[in-house]
């Protein structure tokens, strides 16, 4: 179920990362320094699929934005495909842009409202070259994330959880890309639907070569998707490993505690604020 | 064109709007096609007569037909508040994208200047620089739209800066789309219905400032008149002319009511906020 | 809110000679056979339309203002109502000295002012010093042209030495309200426009100012120590401001306010209806006014003309500088535009025959007036087209326009903004002239951009307005060649006969020689029609019926109001509440 | 706080500069001249350069300006009124008193009606009472002030008799006793509040009800019924309080149209307020009293909307603690 | 004793015009001191469930059936026929309630301790003082170590845990003795789930509360509750024991739902159920899961499926259920 990771090219690499943002003082309160990220390196190879597992606030959103392009790092390189994206200049930046795509947390607002399914996914198609017709290549997305081609029409307030969250899929893939962000990608959906999703981007990896970067709080579902896993608190990774090796051995306390919190049997009286 | 009559029935007071302001609209253009009198042409013999079968609004001081002179006011107090309207909201979009997307010391420049110019009172400075001596029609239309801008202008601000954090937006500058494109194709269609009901309810307002003009004796030059310029003619005797300023305040009233109504409606489309069960 | 009225001052004319016959004035006023004995007490209300500016006589301009004035300060003596003779009021007697250079007042020796203090000849010296102070910038200060000095030998004695002999040297002496000496002399002249007795005048008049809430009410009361004793007999006199003329005319029907001037001739109409001799409680007045309206024509090219004003380094000559306008330089095509208006059916429809039709320059309440002279323009819009023809004005493009070498025939009337009369005149201008295939379009001008920047450089078509004559006429300001350069000369008319008719006019100490002279300028005038005279209007007042005695001619409503009263049996709620 | 409102006071002060030369350049380039209206044509022309020194038109226009500034930096003095010579800041200061009575009433008025109405509506939404209030409101928001001043004088003053048609107290105010005194008032300000208040409280009326309705639906007020509380506390203390802030946020933009809306109501029933002087001044040409007023007003404004921003966040602790990204 | 008892409940949705049914026939009774866990996918009328027991339904919704509440004082009234004023009585100090998404049901513009006075005040008029005090006391309870902090502080300034113990501290005000949790922890990460669950068990067990907990997490329903009611498309497919239901199954939903879960403990590869939750405004006929289903038979499609009581306290709604073992 796991993809090969042998000697393959590395593909996003990241080194020293650190972020910091400044609350602007306001009408009631002074200025405010946060640092979300406080020195995060780790690399994800061609093919391979690299999860950061943190509770929420930790700053794992704040890398998968940065290495989007959306959020300014303070410090540090992103790299990918051996290019600093935050030295780009912006036209190199959209044309790298296609390689990396997000798949957020929040399916229904990162579908925009006023657009048919058919008319999101050919936005994404425009950058393209395209060899096929536009309808045809819309067909075959639809039907490469498992969706009917007569969902084409729909405005997304007119589709379910799981199908917005393929269309996002979709769109994603009609730009060819390397590396996927998925940003808790089955976490707000029922346990059945985030498991159809998940076998869904498995085989999604294996047919287009995909790597994932994936950001969960949730260690029983990025189980199911990872070959390696790095847990955050705080701004920085506390532990890393491949995901096999890290959930059968935690090293550390706060992994067995979320390893531990994913098993409810043994509800105890401890409890923490 | 069936799906804006679909619309239109949908909620009971963009529908009742609608009716009401189309009405008015077909008055004002065709009316004065099919009424043989002349809304200029005077006729001092038959001044000042009350409500009759020939004159069915009566007529004025100088004879003319008041019905003929409120079918061409309709044209010009609309024309003056469409036209005005018009350049306000494109001047707004314009300023507001501006303002959203360059950022910076432009930003605050511009939204310092939307506060400076909402400071004024809209009416007494209107009146002030019409009451100056500038008082053509199209220098009417221009003021209303130097001062009715600013609200567009920060709807769009303020819109745009929320739209521009969503989701859907990141997603399609994660596609590499072109900022242009984004702008818009992506972001401005969003903007777009409260731009709409903003503009209707501007419409309104701009006819109720046109005649408060005109009532404090400014505004519309002869032969033109606007409702305003005719309901201040028959003013000077109110109750022995009471025809005069009677029908054109109804038409006043008519229209703001219709474009209210519109935009009340329109609200009740487009934002979910003010879903109501109908 | 807007009263520019440009008061035309001149020299005493014609003030010597009377022809009432003529004038077929409005009988009115105080014909009540009221057998009932005068009773003191009760207040007037007065409803004006905007606040007075000030209640100095040396700054005062509006109308509101004069009013108020007129009851709080008296003059030396007033003018009666033959325009000719004087009544005494602060001068008891005067006596030209034989050469009549000089002219003596004997002044009354019980009069005080309002605080208590002495009237004496200090005072009228006082005045006629601040009078002619260039500083304080009096409006009536050419009145004083001809005087040398005034002097005043004892405390009640004035002496008026003149230049010349003239026939209004009585008129140029006492023109002009006294003002206190004794507060006045604490304020420099040039602050007079900014003095504090502007706001709370002292006076010698039957009435002293007690009070003024800004934008509300002006309250006069009784001057219990005035010098005709017994008199006046109202306790009390508020002037009320209401600019809104909707609202005022309310107030007056539900005796609110008991008297309004200037009532729009429509309103009037409506008064008289129901006043049908006493039925309603409000009493139209009506009486011969001071004012009419007319359409002036540039006659003149104003490019041409506006180059030379701007040409500094010539000097401009008339002569060298003057082109016929295009339009308006023609006699012929100025008698047929007259000839096109039908001036009846027009002074009906904006006066509601509360106006006179009018031909000639010299206005019906002055002795000038003389209808046989002048030129009568019936309306004839076929005879019009005629003689525009006869010009060279015809159709020849067949779009319904009037043209003549290519140039249509089409102009700008502008008039003032704010004024409804004269915006109704230039609506139906446009229509008559319209019919004869002149395109006319009316223009409502700011009055300060109007007064300003269009009519002193002649830089217009034609204008509608009209003029405030003086109790006394002299037209050379309008049309003289010497005036040419000052701003009432708009029209830019020029004729040597004018200019030789007007200068014997004045010359002559022949009353009879004079209107003779006066005759022909009448009928060269009505001739030549530098402007249309359209009507001369009737100044249209309304009172409560209570107020007895009330009268009122040319000279206006205020004559006697010392003399008013109010049966006990019909006092009001005001005037109850004020009496206890 | 207080260092707070007073950044905030400073921020404002460019506003305020610009505001005022904007003014003052309207009313300096317009067409005419204010001279004219005292100019008198047959005068010596000593006597036209003493009025137009008098008035210091015959400087340069930035001298003009200039000037002007330096008398309000130095001597908080506006220059005295072209008309009648007084100084503007007496003319403004009898001209407040009564704008600031008929805009308080007004407003009072127009809060307690659109609050109370709004709150009826909203709570029998979609019944024959909601809909009469809504389309009554309707009307009143449609209908120019001037249409409604002018049909309440005709109805309550004319016809009826009921009203006096003008003016702030009765000739014989000062004889009457206190109550007396009282009741004049009120009969005075009755129509021209009801003028200016009626599409006031119609404006308030369409947040309030639109804003209760979407509060009870809110997830916050269900939850406070869950609670078991009552009512009448949900809807006045509740409801109420999150539907007062779009009012609240309003208040920048009510003064100016409570200023404008004076400008006509105050000339229908003759008040000898702000808005009436300003009428005059601008008819008149008074720039001493337009530019006076303009200022006052543009303070007025500028004060109202920090005000506003200040209630706010008072009141909203979102605003409080959020970025404020938008300013 | 049972302290509530559901009969026949059915709500219609009849404020868009037509009528949608949102949930059928639902039947379950509870006991004082036991947990009910409410389970099933979204949208299968879960939250119209608790809204109609607290009798909060939104206009337009008509409620049919029985909810019979058994109050301290041993009256019983009729949530659906009950005065406005008893219901008032009933909210809050006999039932409280935490909503799905707790941040959302404080009042955003009032104190977190300002709204939990406000209730305590609807109680007794007990003095400002002493509310307080205990106000604070109550967000001891719930495991917020800053009550003082917590007091002061709005809503918006919270993180989702503690905005969650808030909205739970305000249900509790009341002292009520039947808690219902509208998917408390939904929102919240595995470790403050966790934390949250734990406190939920103490505070059950310190109170004496009766609890009825809505999830979609299966795990936790099993690990929580007495007793398990699952829900498909506002209908009750299964309810009973949890020890029942964990060992034998008997809907073939509830089936699949247990497999999902199990799979994920012993980290195999769950099998999802295919398909997607039938809509509510256009439900299949007969039986509503059975597009969904392996063993959906001809009958499933044209008859609604009988309640079968396999054993004492465990009913099933099925054609072919699961044989016990």
């Amino acid at each position: 179920m796991q993809a090969g990771t042998t000697a393959s090219k590395t593909l996003l690499q990241i080194q020293d990362l650190r972020i910091v943002y400044q609350q602007k003082n306001t009408f009631f309160t002074a200025d405010q320094t946060v640092h979300a990220v406080n020195g995060v390196s780790f690399s994800i190879r061609q093919g391979e699929s690299f999860a950061i597992v943190g509770r929420s606030g930790c700053g794992k959103t704040s890398i998968a934005m940065s290495a989007l392009g959306f959020v300014k790092p303070s410090a540090g390189a992103i790299s990918f495909m051996g290019e600093n994206i935050w030295q780009l200049n912006r036209k190199d930046l959209r044309q790298l842009r296609p390689l990396i795509q997000p798949v957020f947390q929040d399916y229904g607002n990162s579908l925009n409202p006023r657009m048919t399914v058919n008319k999101i996914i050919t936005e994404a198609l425009r950058t393209q070259p395209n060899d096929r017709t536009q309808s045809d290549a819309v067909i075959q997305l639809l039907d490469s994330v498992g969706l009917d081609s007569g969902i084409r029409l729909r405005f997304p307030h007119q589709l379910s959880g799981g199908q917005k969250q393929r269309i996002n899929i979709a769109r994603a893939l009609a730009l060819n890309p390397k590396l996927l962000i998925l940003d808790e990608p089955v976490s707000s959906q029922d346990l059945s639907a985030g498991v159809k999703l998940i076998e869904l981007l498995n085989s999604l990896k294996q047919t287009y070569e995909l790597s994932y970067l994936l950001i969960s709080h949730n260690l029983s579902t990025v189980r199911l998707l990872s070959d390696r896993i790095a847990i955050m608190k705080d701004g920085v990774f506390i532990e890393r490993g491949p995901a096999e090796t890290l959930l059968q051995h935690p090293s550390d306390n706060y992994t067995k505690e979320l390893i531990d919190a994913s098993n409810l049997t043994n509800l105890s009286k401890t409890e923490q604020a | 064109m069936k799906r804006i009559v679909n619309i239109i029935c949908s909620d009971k007071s963009l529908y009742a709007g609608s009716i009401l302001i189309g009405i008015i609209i077909i008055f004002s253009l065709t009316g004065p096609l099919l009424s043989p009198y002349n809304y200029s042409s005077q006729n001092l013999s038959e001044a000042l007569q009350s409500p009759s079968i020939s004159h069915p609004l009566g007529t004025d001081y100088y004879g003319r037909d008041v019905l003929a002179r409120i079918m061409h006011g309709g044209q010009i107090t609309l024309g003056i508040a469409l036209l005005a309207t018009t350049i306000a909201v494109l001047t707004g979009i314009i300023i507001g994208l501006i303002s959203a997307f360059v950022g910076g010391w432009l930003d605050r420049i511009l939204m310092r200047l939307v506060d400076i110019m909402l400071g004024f009172p809209k009416l007494f400075i209107i009146l002030l620089v019409i009451g100056m001596g500038y008082s053509s029609i199209g220098l009417i239309i221009l003021f209303l739209a130097i001062f009715s801008w600013m609200e567009i202008a920060r709807i769009v601000r303020s819109e745009v800066l929320v739209i521009r954090e969503q989701l859907y937006i990141k997603s399609a500058e994660a596609i590499g789309l072109r900022r242009r494109r984004i702008i818009f194709i992506h972001i401005l269609p969003n903007v777009m219905g409260t731009i709409i009901v903003s503009s209707v309810l501007l419409i309104s307002t701009l006819i109720l400032i046109e005649s408060s003009i005109s009532f404090l004796g400014l505004g519309v030059q002869p032969p033109n008149a606007s409702w305003g310029t005719i309901l201040t003619e028959g003013r000077i005797d109110p109750i022995g002319t009471w025809w005069i300023s009677v029908f054109s305040g109804i038409f006043i009233i008519a229209a703001i009511i219709g474009f209210n109504l519109i935009g009340d409606g329109l609200r009740n489309i487009l934002d979910p906020k003010f879903t109501e069960n109908t | 809110m807007k009263t520019t009225h440009l008061i035309i001052v001149v020299c005493l004319v014609f003030a010597l000679f009377s022809c009432d016959s003529k004038i077929k004035n409005i009988k009115q006023s105080s014909s009540e056979t009221d057998t009932t004995e005068i009773a003191d007490g009760g207040t007037l209300v007065i409803g004006v339309r905007s606040e007075p500016e000030s209640l100095n006589p040396l700054t005062a301009l509006s109308q509101t203002s004069r009013n108020i004035i007129s009851l709080v300060f008296r003059r030396l003596a007033d003018l009666n109502e033959d325009l000719t003779t004087f009544t005494p009021q602060l001068a008891k007697k005067w006596v030209f000295s034989s050469d009549s250079m000089n002219l003596t007042f004997h002044l009354r020796t019980d009069v005080l002012w309002h605080d208590n203090k002495p009237f004496t000849a200090a005072d009228v010296v006082y005045s006629y010093q601040l009078q002619i102070n260039p500083n304080v910038a009096w409006d009536g200060i050419s009145y004083k042209a001809n005087i040398t000095s005034v002097q005043a030998p004892d405390d009640s004695t004035v002496v008026f030495a003149f230049h010349k002999k003239s026939l209004s040297m009585l008129m140029d002496a006492v023109e002009g309200y006294i003002v206190p000496k004794h507060i006045l002399e604490h304020d420099p002249p040039e602050k007079m426009h900014e003095s504090h007795f502007n706001r709370n005048p002292i006076g010698t008049g039957p009435f002293r100012f007690l009070g003024w809430k800004d934008q509300q009410t002006v309250t006069l009361i009784k001057n219990i120590s005035y010098y005709e004793i017994g008199k006046p007999h109202l306790d009390r006199i508020i002037f009320k401001i209401v600019p809104d003329n909707l609202n005022l005319l309310t107030q007056l029907k539900s005796g609110e306010v008991d008297l309004v001037e200037g009532i729009y001739p429509k309103d009037f109409q409506g008064i008289v209806k129901n006043w049908d001799g006493g039925k309603s409680s409000v009493r139209p007045v009506s009486y011969m006014g001071r004012r009419y309206d007319f359409i002036g024509w540039n006659l003149i090219d104003p490019d041409t003309y506006q180059e030379a004003l701007q040409n500094e380094n010539t000097e401009i000559t008339i002569t060298d500088y003057i082109k016929p306008n295009k339009f308006f330089g023609s006699q012929k095509v100025r008698s047929a535009l007259t000839m096109a208006i039908d001036r009846d059916a027009l002074t009906n429809a904006v006066n509601f025959g509360m106006a006179l039709p009018m031909n000639s320059p010299a206005p019906p309440i002055l002795a000038a007036y003389n209808e046989d002279a002048n030129i009568h323009w019936l309306y004839d819009p076929r005879q019009a087209r005629k003689l525009l023809s006869e010009e060279g004005w015809i159709d020849s493009d067949k779009d319904g326009i009037l043209d003549k070498d290519g140039v249509a025939f089409e102009f700008e009337m502008v008039t003032e903004s704010g004024n409804v009369r004269w915006k109704q005149v230039a609506t139906i201008i446009q229509d008559q002239l319209g019919k004869i295939g002149i395109r006319v379009t009316p223009r409502l001008v700011e009055p300060a951009l109007l007064y300003g920047k269009m009519l002193p450089p002649k830089d217009f078509d034609a204008v509608v307005i009209g003029w405030v004559v003086g109790l006394t006429m002299d037209l050379a300001p309008l049309f003289h060649s010497s005036s040419f350069l000052t701003p009432f000369h708009f029209t830019g008319y020029y004729s040597p006969r004018y200019d030789s008719l007007d200068s014997a006019s004045k010359n002559t100490l022949d009353p009879e020689t004079a209107q003779k002279y006066y005759n022909d300028i009448a009928r060269l005038l009505s001739y030549d029609l530098p402007y249309t005279w359209l009507y001369y209007r009737l100044e249209c007042s309304a009172i409560h019926k209570r107020f007895k005695n009330v009268m009122s001619d040319k000279r206006g409503m205020y004559i006697n109001p010392e003399d008013w009263w109010i049966p006990l049996n019909e006092r009001n709620r005001t005037d109850k509440l004020f009496e206890g | 706080m207080i260092s707070i409102i007073l950044k905030r006071a400073l921020d404002s002060v460019p506003t305020i500069i610009i505001g005022i030369t904007l003014t003052f350049l309207i009313v300096h380039l317009a067409p005419g001249d204010p001279g004219i209206r005292f100019l008198d044509p047959s005068q010596p022309t000593e006597i036209q350069q003493v009025i137009q020194k008098r008035f210091g038109l015959n400087e340069p226009l930035h001298v003009q300006y200039w000037n002007w500034v330096k008398r309000i930096l130095f001597h908080f003095d506006f220059g005295n009124s072209f008309y009648n010579g007084k100084p503007s800041s007496e003319v403004l200061r009898s001209a407040l008193l009564p704008t600031i009575l008929l805009a308080s009433c007004a407003l009072i008025f127009a809060l307690i009606t659109g609050i109370l109405l709004g709150i009826l509506a909203a709570t029998r939404s979609n019944t024959f009472t909601d809909r009469t209030i809504t389309m009554t409101m309707m009307f009143f928001f449609s209908t120019p002030a001037f249409w409604l001043g002018i049909m309440f004088l005709g109805v309550f003053s004319i016809q009826l008799g009921w009203l006096p048609s003008s003016h702030l107290t009765s000739l014989y105010h000062d004889q009457l006793n206190t109550i007396g005194r009282f009741t004049d008032y009120i009969q005075h300000l009755l129509l021209p509040v009801l003028t200016l208040g009626l599409p006031l409280a119609a404006t308030f009326f369409r947040y309030i009800r639109s804003g209760v309705i979407e509060a009870l639906r809110s997830d916050y007020i269900l939850g406070a019924r869950a609670r078991g509380i009552g009512y009448k506390k949900i809807l006045f203390q509740y409801c109420l309080k999150n539907s007062l802030l779009p009012i609240i946020s309003l208040l920048g933009v009510i003064i100016p149209a409570l200023l404008s809306g004076a400008v006509i109501v105050e000339v229908i029933f003759s008040l000898p307020g702000m808005g009436r002087t300003m009428v005059t001044a601008v008819f008149g040409r008074d720039y001493p009293i337009i530019l006076a007023a303009g200022t006052l007003a543009f303070f007025a404004v500028v004060a109202g909307n920090m005000i506003a921003d200040i209630t706010y966040s008072i009141i909203d602790p979102r605003i409080r603690y959020q970025t404020r990204k938008n300013s | 004793m049972s302290l509530l008892t559901v009969e026949n409940l059915s709500v219609i949705n009849s404020s868009s015009g037509r009528s949608i049914s949102i949930l059928k026939n639902i039947g379950f009774s509870l006991n004082s001191g036991e947990t009910l866990a409410v389970i099933g996918e979204t949208g299968s009328g879960k939250s119209m469930l608790c809204k109609s027991i607290i009798g909060l339904l939104p206009p337009g919704f008509l409620c049919s059936g029985n909810i019979h509440y058994t109050s301290s004082d041993n009256t019983k009234t009729s949530i659906i026929s009950a005065e406005k004023s008893d219901l008032l009585n009933i909210r809050g100090r006999e039932i409280g309630m935490v909503f799905q998404e707790a941040a959302a049901s404080l009042n955003p513009v009032v104190r977190c301790g300002n709204q939990i006075t406000d209730v305590l005040s609807v109680e007794s008029k007990i003095d400002k003082n002493k509310a307080k005090k205990q106000a604070r006391k109550l967000l001891e309870t719930v495991g917020l170590s800053e009550p003082e902090r917590i007091f002061h502080a709005y809503p918006h300034q919270l993180s989702g845990g503690m905005a969650q113990r808030v909205a739970l501290a305000l249900a509790l005000a009341g002292k009520p003795q039947l808690l219902i949790a509208d998917e408390p922890s939904s929102s919240l990460d595995s470790i403050t789930k966790k934390y949250y669950l734990n406190l939920l068990n103490r505070l059950k067990q310190e109170n004496n509360l009766t609890l009825i907990l809505v999830t979609h997490d299966v795990d936790e329903a099993l690990s929580f509750a007495d007793n398990i009611l699952v829900l498909y498309a506002g209908c009750m497919t299964e309810y009973g024991r949890t020890g029942a239901i964990k060992k034998a199954p008997a809907h073939p939903y509830t089936k699949a739902l247990l497999n999902i879960a199990r799979a994920l403990k012993e980290k195999d590869f769950p099998t999802p159920i295919p398909g997607e939750i039938s809509s509510l405004t256009n439900p299949p006929s007969g039986c509503r899961f059975h597009p969904r289903c392996p063993k959906a038979q001809d009958i499933c499609r044209l008859k609604e499926p009988p309640s079968i009581d396999i054993s004492d306290n465990h009913s099933v709604r099925c054609f072919f259920p699961a044989e016990t073992i």
